[in-house]
């Protein structure tokens, strides 16, 4: 992400997600925050089998952290639980959200700890 | 209003569409001080003291008439009193540390909301381990002291009073003369971050009244790795050191050591050399401006920026909305938008400013900044009514964005 | 031999007549270095972490890639575990602060005898302030290490051990491996003082084995303001903090405040910047020549001196008589002359050497030079067998005042 | 001082004293070391009716010490207590010791701060 970051894709996101809110009949939730700017994430999962069932997410803060927490919800929906919990940071960053200038980096993070937070608490 | 600054700084040559505006962070520095940073390193180059040889001596000098411009940059009584620490925090943290002793459990540390964490959190920290009570003093809405308050939070217990000069987030210049009188009625010692006055309005240490005084050289046209504690004599010299090693030593037996005149003593190894041969050069070019003249040009700015800024209904600002005494930073959000994402924007269009907490994460609750994440735009020599322009402009372009 | 080193160093050009031998003090910078602070300071400065603009993103770059640079130099499992001080000696105290929580009365600190003051007083402070046990291991009368009496003072009750991995005033480099193993079996945490080792022979932490490492920028050509401080990532994530301030923190709140990552949580306030782009250029120059040549070329030049030095029987050398196991340092007087009279004739002949007591008093006192006063010439990468000359000859000279 | 040290004035005296020895009928004494170097001076005086009549000292250390120290005795016999004590650095550094160079300071300097020590006491 460079130059004008209100006309960036991730800013759309952001601004229309499609993942937003709390589903009501999650297995797990997880929260992740960066104190440093307010960025917050909750995630509600509901796993079943070991899958990835349904994923919502509530939280606040830039466009970054809340497109990324919208796009990895997308991502994680049908995939095995040790299949997100061994995904790594890089490919997140660049196959997943599509590149995030280093300042961001940072902010787009948080989702993906929060993720991996929900679905390592047993269920 | 100065003019034709910028030609003094390379920066600007290298980076011709740069608008900095992050000067509260870290300033640019100007050709003479870097020169003198090379200067030093190509052709006196030695460590100071002991040294028998001509390199040096040569290099001791520079470092001792480096202390003297400092001492009497803020007219500090002698240059004994003048000790270089790598960075404000560090000065502030030794007094905390050389302090320590002397706080027993009950006893009362007076800060304000507004400090930046370098003058909270050694405080803090001090109190827990002690026992101690800390105590905060309030800002209005706007971030102006409020000395009815300080009046109340200062009492016969109170040991240490601890207050920033000019705020890194408002830009507000606290009255810490008044502050301070009250603290000396209760004979409580003082200590004032002065990291964003130094570099902005005159100061005089003596007239403060303050018993330390800490600051940055990197903020004041200054190489890193270098700041400034001013200590009143009485107070250095009966201190316990902080940091041990070599130079601040007199004798070193096995069990045993004795300690070095002031300042020396509390600068263990080898200090920032070349860093005060650079700051040397940063006073010097301040000294050619003027202090009066800098706060001149600063309070021009801050008229500009914020007659504009109190303008445009989609910016809150957490600061005063009058131009008195106020240094010209102005911290802000756009309604609807997240700080960094308004600074990647000022970015795309040039404009270098900081997002985030700024190190002041209880001021910025106190001023109620959502989640503390801001974005703060400071002025300095350098910058004019051009970049004044380009900030305004970028904000006023912004607001098709919100909503 | 190294061969034409002194043009890579500008201080050579600007002093043609200079024969510097006091590296052991701080070493002289090669032009690239001084060229990566100057093209910092002119293209990049700007304050590292959480800016948004691309300044500080280049400028957080460097930084990171400075520590990484450090980190392969030392081997180091992870830039994480690179804490940049301002010189070596805040590095031991900041470990010093840090384990202090873990010391009781009767708790045991073993250091030797040949340690530098900043591996000395902190520890003897230390001991003093909790009623612990100080207890020196001894040298021999060359200054090597007496691994015998290691064995007895290194005992259940020890909890830090602390060394210097090369000494400063003999240039003996201690079996500091053997050492950390005996304090392994005991269970006690080991601290380096690597000011000497890690400029001039090849260092690697994890086979050193040891839980801290504290080295100097300037006496590896690089910068003054910047030291490093190597610490295993399990001892740096429990330790407590040692400055507070900007930066080191996560969340500030009024009473109670948590803590950054590491290296972040040891680096209150701006870091040196500039000194550690500055330092980067420097491992690059070393890396450049290979530590193994390095200390090949000061095997070359210690073999060569000490011939000379043990055939002048006006000379007392203090340090080993044989060339193994030791660096380029020589300390000695000269019978009947005091040690400054001696550096200011050697500084007549264009020869900088240092004269006092290299902040080893103990040292000094255990082998015998009186007064604690002695002459020290320290070698490095731009010496040559002409400075060596030099300073023989000048020796010789010196004869024919004494008595 | 610069140059040769060793065909310095001030290593000749140092290396012929004037004054080197201990009183025997001394009224006052007084020491200084500079422990970062082994330089020491000890006075010892005769002071009668507020003027010096007699000086003399001991010590050990480099050349610009022991020869300040002896040029400091010579100067001081006949002059009155008052003068010696008010006696300023610089002036003793350049008028009387006859110019030192800035590393060797701290070296004249022992002698003079010994001097007054020994004379501030009460005798
Ligand atoms: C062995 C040793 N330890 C520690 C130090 C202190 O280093 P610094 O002055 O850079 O803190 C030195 C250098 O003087 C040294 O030689
Ligand atoms: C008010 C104030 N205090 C303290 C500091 C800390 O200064 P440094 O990072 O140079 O230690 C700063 C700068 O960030 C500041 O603005």
């Amino acid at each position: 992400m460079s130059g004008n970051p209100f006309e960036h894709p991730l800013f759309i996101y952001a601004k229309y997600p499609r993942h937003r809110g709390r589903l009501e009949d999650f297995t797990h939730t997880g929260q992740k925050g960066n104190p440093s700017c307010g960025d917050e994430v909750v995630y509600y999962i509901r796993v079943e089998d070991g899958r990835i069932e349904e994923v919502s997410f509530e939280g606040r803060g830039c466009s970054v952290s809340q497109a990324s927490a919208d796009i990895l919800a997308e991502w994680a929906m049908g995939k095995r639980v040790e299949e997100v919990l061994s995904l790594e940071e890089e490919t997140f960053l660049n196959d997943i959200v599509g590149g995030v200038i280093p300042t961001r980096i940072r902010c787009a993070l948080v989702s993906l700890q929060a993720m991996k937070r929900a679905l390592a608490e047993r269920g | 209003m100065l003019t034709n600054m910028k030609s003094h700084f390379p920066v600007f040559e290298n980076n011709p569409n740069l608008i900095y505006l992050d000067s509260g962070a870290t300033s640019q520095k100007p050709r003479t001080v870097i020169d003198a940073i090379r200067d030093f390193y190509e052709k006196h180059n030695a460590n100071i003291h002991r040294g028998i040889y001509s390199l040096s001596v040569r290099s001791t000098q520079k470092y001792e008439e480096s202390k003297g411009k400092v001492a009497r940059f803020i007219k500090a009584r002698s240059p004994s009193e003048i000790v270089y620490t790598k960075n404000a925090t560090e000065g502030l943290n030794l007094v905390m540390y050389s302090l320590a002793g002397r706080i027993r459990e009950g006893d009362e540390i007076v800060i304000t909301i507004s400090e930046h964490h370098a003058n909270l959190v050694p405080w803090q920290q001090l109190a827990k381990r002690k026992r101690a009570i800390l105590k905060y003093i309030d800002v209005d809405e706007e971030g102006r002291l409020n000395l009815k308050d300080a009046r109340q939070k200062i009492t016969g217990r109170t040991r240490i009073v601890a207050i920033n000069h000019v705020s890194n987030v408002t830009g507000v210049i606290h009255p810490v003369e008044e502050v301070i009188s009250m603290a000396k009625k209760v004979g409580a010692i003082t200590v004032v971050d002065a990291c964003q006055s130094v570099p902005h309005i005159p100061v005089d240490v003596r007239k403060m009244g303050a018993d330390f005084v800490a600051f940055s050289g990197h903020k004041m046209l200054g190489p890193t790795g270098i700041g400034v504690l001013w200590g009143r004599e009485e107070f250095l010299k009966e201190m316990e050191p902080f940091l041990f090693g070599g130079d601040m030593i007199e004798t070193v037996e096995l069990y045993e050591s004795t300690w070095n005149d002031i300042p020396m003593k509390f600068e263990a190894g080898t200090p920032p050399i070349a860093e005060a041969v650079g700051l040397s050069a940063a006073v010097d070019f301040l000294n050619g401006i003027g202090m009066e003249e800098v706060y001149e040009h600063e309070r021009r700015i801050t008229e500009y920026v914020l007659d504009k800024l109190l303008s445009m209904d989609h910016i809150v600002l957490y600061g005063p909305r009058t131009p008195e005494d106020r240094i010209a930073i102005f911290t802000f959000n756009v309604k609807g938008l997240h700080a960094h994402d308004v600074a990647q924007f000022l970015d795309y269009r040039g404009i270098a400013t900081r997002s985030g907490h700024h190190c002041a994460q209880p001021l910025l609750r106190r001023l109620g900044a959502e989640g503390t994440s801001t974005v703060r735009a400071s002025f300095y020599i350098y910058n004019d009514s051009r970049d004044a322009d380009a900030l305004i402009e970028a904000l006023k372009e912004v607001k098709k964005y919100v909503g």
